[in-house]
Protein backbone atom coordinates (compact mmCIF):
# COMPACT_ATOMS: atom_id res chain seq x y z
CA UNK A 1 0.00 0.00 0.00
CA UNK A 2 1.33 3.69 -0.72
CA UNK A 3 1.40 6.67 1.13
CA UNK A 4 0.35 9.81 -1.14
CA UNK A 5 0.15 13.26 0.96
CA UNK A 6 -0.01 16.29 -0.79
CA UNK A 7 0.65 19.24 1.89
CA UNK A 8 2.10 22.73 2.93
CA UNK A 9 4.17 21.22 6.14
CA UNK A 10 7.36 20.47 5.96
CA UNK A 11 8.05 16.47 6.05
CA UNK A 12 10.19 14.25 8.39
CA UNK A 13 12.29 12.07 5.63
CA UNK A 14 13.58 9.47 8.71
CA UNK A 15 10.08 9.11 10.23
CA UNK A 16 8.26 8.43 6.78
CA UNK A 17 11.17 5.60 5.80
CA UNK A 18 11.20 3.96 9.57
CA UNK A 19 7.60 3.75 8.89
CA UNK A 20 8.25 1.97 6.17
CA UNK A 21 10.01 -0.86 7.87
CA UNK A 22 8.05 -0.77 11.23
CA UNK A 23 6.81 -3.93 12.65
CA UNK A 24 8.84 -6.11 9.90
CA UNK A 25 11.04 -7.96 8.77
CA UNK A 26 11.06 -9.04 5.08
CA UNK A 27 11.98 -5.15 4.10
CA UNK A 28 15.95 -5.47 2.86
CA UNK A 29 16.19 -1.92 1.44
CA UNK A 30 14.49 1.57 1.13
CA UNK A 31 15.94 3.73 -1.21
CA UNK A 32 14.89 7.50 -0.42
CA UNK A 33 14.82 10.84 -2.87
CA UNK A 34 14.69 14.22 -1.57
CA UNK A 35 14.18 16.99 -4.08
CA UNK A 36 15.15 20.06 -2.29
CA UNK A 37 15.08 24.28 -3.16
CA UNK A 38 18.00 25.29 -4.79
CA UNK A 39 18.84 29.23 -4.14
CA UNK A 40 20.07 29.28 -8.20
CA UNK A 41 20.03 32.60 -9.51
CA UNK A 42 18.89 34.66 -6.59
CA UNK A 43 15.66 32.66 -6.08
CA UNK A 44 14.21 34.36 -2.80
CA UNK A 45 11.39 31.04 -2.61
CA UNK A 46 9.40 28.65 -5.08
CA UNK A 47 5.46 28.71 -4.88
CA UNK A 48 4.48 25.08 -5.43
CA UNK A 49 0.50 25.06 -7.01
CA UNK A 50 -0.83 21.75 -7.76
CA UNK A 51 -4.55 20.22 -8.86
CA UNK A 52 -6.56 19.16 -6.25
CA UNK A 53 -8.29 15.63 -6.89
CA UNK A 54 -6.17 15.22 -10.12
CA UNK A 55 -2.50 15.46 -8.11
CA UNK A 56 -3.79 12.53 -5.43
CA UNK A 57 -5.04 10.79 -8.05
CA UNK A 58 -1.83 11.20 -10.22
CA UNK A 59 0.07 9.97 -7.35
CA UNK A 60 -1.82 6.61 -6.66
CA UNK A 61 -1.46 6.13 -10.14
CA UNK A 62 2.45 6.44 -10.42
CA UNK A 63 2.92 4.73 -6.83
CA UNK A 64 0.55 1.75 -8.65
CA UNK A 65 2.57 1.68 -11.56
CA UNK A 66 6.06 0.86 -9.79
CA UNK A 67 4.17 -1.76 -7.09
CA UNK A 68 3.13 -3.78 -10.51
CA UNK A 69 6.63 -3.15 -11.93
CA UNK A 70 8.56 -4.05 -8.58
CA UNK A 71 8.14 -6.32 -6.06
CA UNK A 72 7.75 -3.40 -3.13
CA UNK A 73 7.12 -3.95 0.27
CA UNK A 74 5.32 -0.07 0.23
CA UNK A 75 6.28 2.79 -0.85
CA UNK A 76 5.14 6.55 -0.39
CA UNK A 77 5.12 9.92 -2.01
CA UNK A 78 5.24 13.05 -0.13
CA UNK A 79 4.71 16.54 -1.92
CA UNK A 80 4.84 19.71 -0.26
CA UNK A 81 2.77 22.87 -2.26
CA UNK A 82 2.75 26.53 -1.28
CA UNK A 83 5.72 28.95 -0.44
CA UNK A 84 9.19 26.72 0.01
CA UNK A 85 12.48 28.94 0.48
CA UNK A 86 16.06 27.55 -0.61
CA UNK A 87 17.33 24.58 1.35
CA UNK A 88 14.40 23.22 2.62
CA UNK A 89 12.80 20.01 1.05
CA UNK A 90 10.06 19.78 -1.54
CA UNK A 91 9.57 16.34 -2.31
CA UNK A 92 10.03 12.84 -0.89
CA UNK A 93 9.47 9.53 -2.33
CA UNK A 94 10.36 6.02 -1.00
CA UNK A 95 10.49 2.37 -2.20
CA UNK A 96 11.02 -0.33 -0.17
CA UNK A 97 11.61 -4.13 -1.25
CA UNK A 98 13.23 -7.35 0.20
CA UNK A 99 16.11 -6.52 -2.54
CA UNK A 100 17.77 -3.25 -3.00
CA UNK A 101 17.78 -3.54 -6.73
CA UNK A 102 13.99 -3.23 -7.01
CA UNK A 103 14.04 -0.55 -4.19
CA UNK A 104 16.53 1.38 -6.03
CA UNK A 105 15.03 1.34 -9.66
CA UNK A 106 11.67 1.53 -8.21
CA UNK A 107 12.62 4.84 -6.13
CA UNK A 108 14.30 6.55 -9.46
CA UNK A 109 10.82 5.36 -11.52
CA UNK A 110 8.81 7.23 -9.10
CA UNK A 111 10.69 10.85 -9.07
CA UNK A 112 11.37 10.88 -12.81
CA UNK A 113 7.40 9.64 -13.55
CA UNK A 114 6.51 12.72 -10.80
CA UNK A 115 8.52 15.26 -12.67
CA UNK A 116 6.30 14.54 -16.07
CA UNK A 117 3.58 12.83 -14.75
CA UNK A 118 1.44 14.83 -11.81
CA UNK A 119 -0.25 18.39 -11.95
CA UNK A 120 2.36 20.65 -9.62
CA UNK A 121 3.61 24.01 -11.30
CA UNK A 122 6.83 25.66 -9.67
CA UNK A 123 6.83 29.52 -9.49
CA UNK A 124 10.25 31.57 -8.56
CA UNK A 125 10.36 34.18 -6.35
CA UNK A 126 13.47 36.45 -6.94
CA UNK A 127 15.03 38.47 -4.29
CA UNK A 128 14.64 41.81 -6.53
CA UNK A 129 10.79 41.04 -6.99
CA UNK A 130 10.77 38.93 -10.01
CA UNK A 131 8.57 36.00 -10.96
CA UNK A 132 8.74 33.36 -13.45
CA UNK A 133 7.43 30.31 -13.82
CA UNK A 134 9.12 27.25 -14.14
CA UNK A 135 9.49 25.81 -17.46
CA UNK A 136 9.18 21.89 -18.48
CA UNK A 137 12.85 20.57 -19.09
CA UNK A 138 13.37 18.28 -21.96
CA UNK A 139 15.73 16.43 -19.68
CA UNK A 140 12.69 15.06 -17.73
CA UNK A 141 11.03 14.25 -20.38
CA UNK A 142 13.69 11.91 -21.25
CA UNK A 143 14.66 10.64 -18.02
CA UNK A 144 10.58 9.18 -17.72
CA UNK A 145 11.03 8.30 -21.03
CA UNK A 146 13.59 5.46 -20.16
CA UNK A 147 10.65 3.81 -17.83
CA UNK A 148 8.27 3.10 -20.86
CA UNK A 149 7.75 -0.18 -22.23
CA UNK A 150 9.20 -1.85 -25.24
CA UNK B 1 -25.48 20.55 -19.64
CA UNK B 2 -22.68 22.74 -18.53
CA UNK B 3 -18.83 21.62 -17.99
CA UNK B 4 -16.32 22.86 -15.50
CA UNK B 5 -13.10 24.45 -16.83
CA UNK B 6 -10.20 24.82 -14.61
CA UNK B 7 -6.98 27.04 -15.11
CA UNK B 8 -3.77 26.87 -13.32
CA UNK B 9 -0.22 28.51 -13.37
CA UNK B 10 0.23 30.86 -15.51
CA UNK B 11 -2.65 29.94 -17.51
CA UNK B 12 -4.29 30.85 -14.56
CA UNK B 13 -3.23 33.96 -14.24
CA UNK B 14 -3.16 34.97 -17.96
CA UNK B 15 -7.23 33.98 -18.01
CA UNK B 16 -7.63 35.97 -14.50
CA UNK B 17 -9.36 32.96 -13.06
CA UNK B 18 -9.50 29.71 -11.68
CA UNK B 19 -12.53 27.84 -12.37
CA UNK B 20 -15.43 28.83 -14.28
CA UNK B 21 -18.79 26.94 -15.55
CA UNK B 22 -19.82 27.32 -19.26
CA UNK B 23 -22.00 25.80 -21.94
CA UNK B 24 -20.16 25.68 -24.91
CA UNK B 25 -21.97 25.23 -28.48
CA UNK B 26 -22.57 21.78 -29.92
CA UNK B 27 -20.08 22.82 -32.44
CA UNK B 28 -17.06 21.94 -29.20
CA UNK B 29 -16.36 18.58 -29.61
CA UNK B 30 -12.71 17.91 -28.46
CA UNK B 31 -9.87 19.53 -26.33
CA UNK B 32 -8.50 21.59 -29.25
CA UNK B 33 -12.20 22.87 -30.08
CA UNK B 34 -12.77 24.57 -26.40
CA UNK B 35 -9.69 25.79 -26.64
CA UNK B 36 -10.19 27.79 -29.70
CA UNK B 37 -13.40 28.50 -28.38
CA UNK B 38 -12.24 29.55 -24.93
CA UNK B 39 -9.78 32.14 -26.73
CA UNK B 40 -12.39 33.74 -28.18
CA UNK B 41 -13.83 34.46 -24.65
CA UNK B 42 -11.92 37.63 -23.48
CA UNK B 43 -8.33 39.31 -23.78
CA UNK B 44 -7.40 37.38 -21.02
CA UNK B 45 -8.35 33.81 -22.53
CA UNK B 46 -6.71 34.74 -25.90
CA UNK B 47 -3.23 35.30 -23.73
CA UNK B 48 -3.24 32.00 -22.51
CA UNK B 49 -4.04 30.67 -25.49
CA UNK B 50 -2.56 32.10 -27.96
CA UNK B 51 0.08 29.75 -28.20
CA UNK B 52 -2.19 26.61 -27.77
CA UNK B 53 0.97 23.99 -28.28
CA UNK B 54 2.09 25.62 -25.18
CA UNK B 55 -0.95 24.58 -22.91
CA UNK B 56 -1.69 21.14 -21.99
CA UNK B 57 -5.17 19.48 -21.14
CA UNK B 58 -7.04 16.77 -18.56
CA UNK B 59 -10.40 15.87 -19.20
CA UNK B 60 -11.88 14.11 -15.70
CA UNK B 61 -8.57 14.40 -14.25
CA UNK B 62 -6.28 12.70 -16.75
CA UNK B 63 -4.12 14.21 -19.32
CA UNK B 64 -5.20 13.83 -22.37
CA UNK B 65 -3.99 15.13 -26.44
CA UNK B 66 -5.97 17.87 -28.11
CA UNK B 67 -7.97 15.82 -30.17
CA UNK B 68 -9.74 13.90 -26.84
CA UNK B 69 -13.24 14.24 -26.80
CA UNK B 70 -15.19 16.49 -24.36
CA UNK B 71 -18.46 16.03 -23.54
CA UNK B 72 -21.11 17.76 -20.93
CA UNK B 73 -21.09 17.65 -17.56
CA UNK B 74 -16.72 17.18 -17.72
CA UNK B 75 -13.92 18.25 -15.80
CA UNK B 76 -11.69 19.60 -18.28
CA UNK B 77 -8.38 21.74 -17.10
CA UNK B 78 -5.84 23.90 -18.97
CA UNK B 79 -2.45 24.36 -17.65
CA UNK B 80 1.65 24.89 -18.97
CA UNK B 81 3.94 21.66 -18.93
CA UNK B 82 4.22 20.27 -15.20
CA UNK B 83 6.84 21.25 -13.17
CA UNK B 84 6.56 19.53 -9.86
CA UNK B 85 8.65 17.62 -7.77
CA UNK C 1 33.86 15.76 1.94
CA UNK C 2 32.38 12.63 2.43
CA UNK C 3 31.49 11.42 5.97
CA UNK C 4 32.09 7.44 6.44
CA UNK C 5 31.66 5.62 9.50
CA UNK C 6 32.07 1.79 11.11
CA UNK C 7 30.01 1.68 13.98
CA UNK C 8 28.08 -1.10 16.22
CA UNK C 9 25.46 1.44 17.19
CA UNK C 10 22.07 2.30 15.18
CA UNK C 11 21.91 5.28 12.80
CA UNK C 12 19.64 7.88 12.24
CA UNK C 13 18.74 8.26 8.86
CA UNK C 14 16.95 11.51 8.62
CA UNK C 15 19.33 13.33 11.11
CA UNK C 16 22.06 12.03 8.24
CA UNK C 17 20.42 13.29 5.37
CA UNK C 18 19.44 16.59 6.81
CA UNK C 19 23.46 17.02 7.64
CA UNK C 20 24.14 16.48 4.16
CA UNK C 21 21.50 19.79 3.45
CA UNK C 22 21.98 21.90 6.49
CA UNK C 23 23.25 25.29 5.82
CA UNK C 24 23.39 25.54 2.42
CA UNK C 25 21.36 26.24 -0.74
CA UNK C 26 22.69 23.93 -2.82
CA UNK C 27 21.45 20.83 -2.95
CA UNK C 28 18.87 20.32 -5.45
CA UNK C 29 18.68 16.09 -4.56
CA UNK C 30 20.08 13.79 -1.84
CA UNK C 31 19.18 9.81 -2.51
CA UNK C 32 19.56 7.59 0.29
CA UNK C 33 19.68 3.86 0.58
CA UNK C 34 19.20 1.90 3.60
CA UNK C 35 19.78 -1.94 3.98
CA UNK C 36 17.94 -3.48 6.68
CA UNK C 37 18.80 -7.15 8.20
CA UNK C 38 15.78 -9.69 6.90
CA UNK C 39 14.16 -12.53 8.84
CA UNK C 40 14.70 -15.05 5.98
CA UNK C 41 14.22 -18.82 7.18
CA UNK C 42 14.20 -17.95 10.77
CA UNK C 43 17.33 -15.99 10.71
CA UNK C 44 17.87 -14.93 14.73
CA UNK C 45 20.49 -12.24 13.99
CA UNK C 46 23.59 -11.36 11.45
CA UNK C 47 26.67 -10.91 13.00
CA UNK C 48 28.99 -8.53 11.16
CA UNK C 49 32.89 -8.27 11.00
CA UNK C 50 34.78 -6.48 9.56
CA UNK C 51 38.77 -5.66 8.83
CA UNK C 52 39.67 -2.40 10.36
CA UNK C 53 41.80 0.23 9.00
CA UNK C 54 41.60 -1.39 5.78
CA UNK C 55 37.18 -0.77 6.05
CA UNK C 56 37.65 2.79 6.65
CA UNK C 57 39.87 2.96 3.65
CA UNK C 58 37.91 0.94 1.08
CA UNK C 59 35.31 3.23 2.21
CA UNK C 60 36.62 6.16 1.51
CA UNK C 61 37.95 4.94 -1.74
CA UNK C 62 34.35 4.24 -2.80
CA UNK C 63 33.54 7.57 -1.74
CA UNK C 64 36.26 9.26 -3.49
CA UNK C 65 35.56 7.41 -6.67
CA UNK C 66 32.03 8.89 -6.66
CA UNK C 67 32.61 12.45 -5.72
CA UNK C 68 35.20 11.61 -9.50
CA UNK C 69 32.17 10.56 -11.37
CA UNK C 70 29.44 12.59 -10.42
CA UNK C 71 29.01 16.26 -8.97
CA UNK C 72 28.04 15.76 -5.34
CA UNK C 73 27.98 18.19 -2.84
CA UNK C 74 28.28 15.17 -0.17
CA UNK C 75 28.03 11.67 0.42
CA UNK C 76 27.89 9.64 3.30
CA UNK C 77 28.69 5.97 4.43
CA UNK C 78 27.94 4.20 7.69
CA UNK C 79 27.77 0.48 8.21
CA UNK C 80 27.50 -1.13 11.03
CA UNK C 81 29.38 -4.17 12.88
CA UNK C 82 28.38 -6.43 15.77
CA UNK C 83 24.74 -8.18 16.08
CA UNK C 84 22.21 -6.71 14.51
CA UNK C 85 18.40 -8.28 14.85
CA UNK C 86 16.21 -8.74 11.59
CA UNK C 87 14.31 -5.24 10.80
CA UNK C 88 17.33 -3.16 12.25
CA UNK C 89 19.11 -1.36 9.67
CA UNK C 90 22.82 -2.32 8.86
CA UNK C 91 24.11 0.32 5.91
CA UNK C 92 23.31 3.92 5.05
CA UNK C 93 24.50 5.40 2.30
CA UNK C 94 23.75 9.21 0.54
CA UNK C 95 24.39 11.23 -2.29
CA UNK C 96 23.32 14.42 -2.32
CA UNK C 97 23.68 16.95 -5.45
CA UNK C 98 22.31 19.68 -7.51
CA UNK C 99 21.11 17.66 -9.65
CA UNK C 100 18.48 14.65 -9.04
CA UNK C 101 20.35 12.42 -11.50
CA UNK C 102 23.70 12.69 -9.76
CA UNK C 103 22.39 11.51 -6.78
CA UNK C 104 20.67 8.79 -7.44
CA UNK C 105 23.29 7.00 -9.64
CA UNK C 106 25.84 7.96 -7.02
CA UNK C 107 23.96 6.43 -4.48
CA UNK C 108 22.97 3.16 -6.36
CA UNK C 109 26.98 3.01 -7.14
CA UNK C 110 28.11 3.42 -3.78
CA UNK C 111 25.47 0.33 -2.07
CA UNK C 112 26.51 -1.70 -5.15
CA UNK C 113 30.38 -0.92 -4.44
CA UNK C 114 30.35 -1.26 -1.19
CA UNK C 115 28.58 -4.38 -1.58
CA UNK C 116 31.65 -6.03 -3.15
CA UNK C 117 34.38 -3.41 -2.46
CA UNK C 118 34.30 -3.16 1.13
CA UNK C 119 35.70 -5.92 3.69
CA UNK C 120 32.57 -6.72 5.92
CA UNK C 121 31.31 -10.48 6.52
CA UNK C 122 28.26 -11.31 7.57
CA UNK C 123 27.52 -14.56 9.54
CA UNK C 124 23.80 -16.04 10.13
CA UNK C 125 22.18 -17.03 13.60
CA UNK C 126 19.67 -19.39 13.27
CA UNK C 127 16.39 -19.39 15.84
CA UNK C 128 17.59 -22.93 16.04
CA UNK C 129 21.31 -22.31 17.16
CA UNK C 130 22.73 -22.92 13.79
CA UNK C 131 24.91 -20.31 12.27
CA UNK C 132 26.01 -20.10 8.61
CA UNK C 133 28.40 -17.22 6.95
CA UNK C 134 26.51 -16.10 4.27
CA UNK C 135 27.97 -16.82 0.88
CA UNK C 136 28.70 -13.78 -1.49
CA UNK C 137 26.14 -13.46 -4.45
CA UNK C 138 27.56 -13.73 -8.02
CA UNK C 139 24.40 -10.97 -8.72
CA UNK C 140 26.46 -8.46 -6.89
CA UNK C 141 30.07 -9.01 -8.96
CA UNK C 142 27.02 -8.04 -11.75
CA UNK C 143 25.54 -5.00 -9.95
CA UNK C 144 28.86 -3.76 -9.21
CA UNK C 145 30.22 -4.73 -12.56
CA UNK C 146 28.41 -2.65 -14.44
CA UNK C 147 30.19 0.60 -13.18
CA UNK C 148 33.27 -0.23 -14.00
CA UNK C 149 34.10 1.94 -16.85
CA UNK C 150 34.92 1.69 -20.63
CA UNK D 1 61.78 -9.56 8.84
CA UNK D 2 58.56 -10.70 9.63
CA UNK D 3 55.01 -10.25 8.00
CA UNK D 4 51.98 -9.39 10.03
CA UNK D 5 49.31 -12.37 8.65
CA UNK D 6 45.28 -11.20 9.56
CA UNK D 7 42.63 -13.60 8.79
CA UNK D 8 38.72 -12.65 8.75
CA UNK D 9 35.42 -14.20 9.02
CA UNK D 10 35.33 -18.53 8.17
CA UNK D 11 39.27 -18.48 8.00
CA UNK D 12 39.96 -16.88 10.67
CA UNK D 13 37.86 -19.69 12.78
CA UNK D 14 39.26 -22.61 10.83
CA UNK D 15 42.89 -21.14 11.50
CA UNK D 16 41.59 -20.54 14.96
CA UNK D 17 42.88 -17.03 15.96
CA UNK D 18 43.12 -13.74 13.90
CA UNK D 19 46.59 -12.39 13.92
CA UNK D 20 49.52 -13.83 13.54
CA UNK D 21 53.24 -12.56 12.75
CA UNK D 22 55.13 -15.15 11.26
CA UNK D 23 58.68 -15.13 8.86
CA UNK D 24 58.02 -16.88 5.60
CA UNK D 25 61.23 -18.52 4.03
CA UNK D 26 62.34 -16.71 0.43
CA UNK D 27 60.77 -18.45 -1.20
CA UNK D 28 57.74 -17.25 -0.45
CA UNK D 29 57.31 -14.16 -2.92
CA UNK D 30 53.82 -14.38 -3.48
CA UNK D 31 50.21 -14.24 -1.87
CA UNK D 32 49.66 -17.89 -3.51
CA UNK D 33 53.18 -18.72 -2.20
CA UNK D 34 52.13 -17.99 1.01
CA UNK D 35 49.12 -19.50 0.90
CA UNK D 36 50.66 -22.85 -0.05
CA UNK D 37 53.52 -21.99 2.95
CA UNK D 38 50.84 -21.19 5.69
CA UNK D 39 48.78 -24.57 4.71
CA UNK D 40 51.42 -26.56 6.15
CA UNK D 41 51.49 -24.62 9.33
CA UNK D 42 48.34 -26.80 11.48
CA UNK D 43 45.71 -28.64 10.48
CA UNK D 44 43.63 -25.73 11.08
CA UNK D 45 45.39 -23.81 8.38
CA UNK D 46 45.57 -26.83 6.24
CA UNK D 47 41.33 -26.70 6.54
CA UNK D 48 41.23 -22.66 6.24
CA UNK D 49 43.64 -23.00 2.65
CA UNK D 50 41.87 -26.47 1.53
CA UNK D 51 40.06 -24.91 -1.40
CA UNK D 52 42.53 -21.69 -2.25
CA UNK D 53 40.32 -20.46 -4.84
CA UNK D 54 37.39 -19.67 -2.27
CA UNK D 55 40.35 -17.24 -0.85
CA UNK D 56 40.99 -13.93 -0.82
CA UNK D 57 43.48 -11.52 -0.27
CA UNK D 58 44.79 -8.30 0.83
CA UNK D 59 48.11 -6.83 0.91
CA UNK D 60 48.62 -3.56 3.01
CA UNK D 61 44.75 -3.22 3.02
CA UNK D 62 44.60 -3.06 -0.54
CA UNK D 63 42.69 -6.59 -2.40
CA UNK D 64 45.45 -8.25 -4.30
CA UNK D 65 45.21 -11.60 -6.90
CA UNK D 66 47.22 -14.51 -5.85
CA UNK D 67 50.39 -13.37 -8.27
CA UNK D 68 50.69 -9.94 -5.87
CA UNK D 69 54.15 -9.98 -4.44
CA UNK D 70 54.60 -9.98 -1.03
CA UNK D 71 57.52 -8.76 1.14
CA UNK D 72 58.61 -8.39 4.81
CA UNK D 73 56.96 -5.91 6.93
CA UNK D 74 53.71 -6.41 4.67
CA UNK D 75 50.42 -6.96 6.27
CA UNK D 76 48.71 -9.87 4.54
CA UNK D 77 45.30 -10.86 5.11
CA UNK D 78 43.19 -13.84 4.23
CA UNK D 79 39.21 -14.05 3.59
CA UNK D 80 36.32 -14.88 1.97
CA UNK D 81 34.62 -13.21 -0.37
CA UNK D 82 32.95 -9.75 1.03
CA UNK D 83 29.52 -9.45 1.70
CA UNK D 84 28.84 -6.40 3.48
CA UNK D 85 26.01 -4.04 2.73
Amino acid sequence: MATIRVQEAPFDAGAEQAALAAGRADVGGIAAFTGLCRADDGIAALVLEHYPGMTERALAGIAAEAEARWPLTGCTIIHRVGRITPGEPIVLVLAASAHRTAALEACAFLIDWLKTGAPFWKREEFSDGRERWVEAKASDDAAAGRWRKG
Amino acid sequence: MAMQILYFAWVRQKVGHGAETLEPPAEVTDVAGLMRWLAARSPGHAAAFAQPGQVRAAVNQEFCPPDHPVRPNDEVAFFPPVTGG
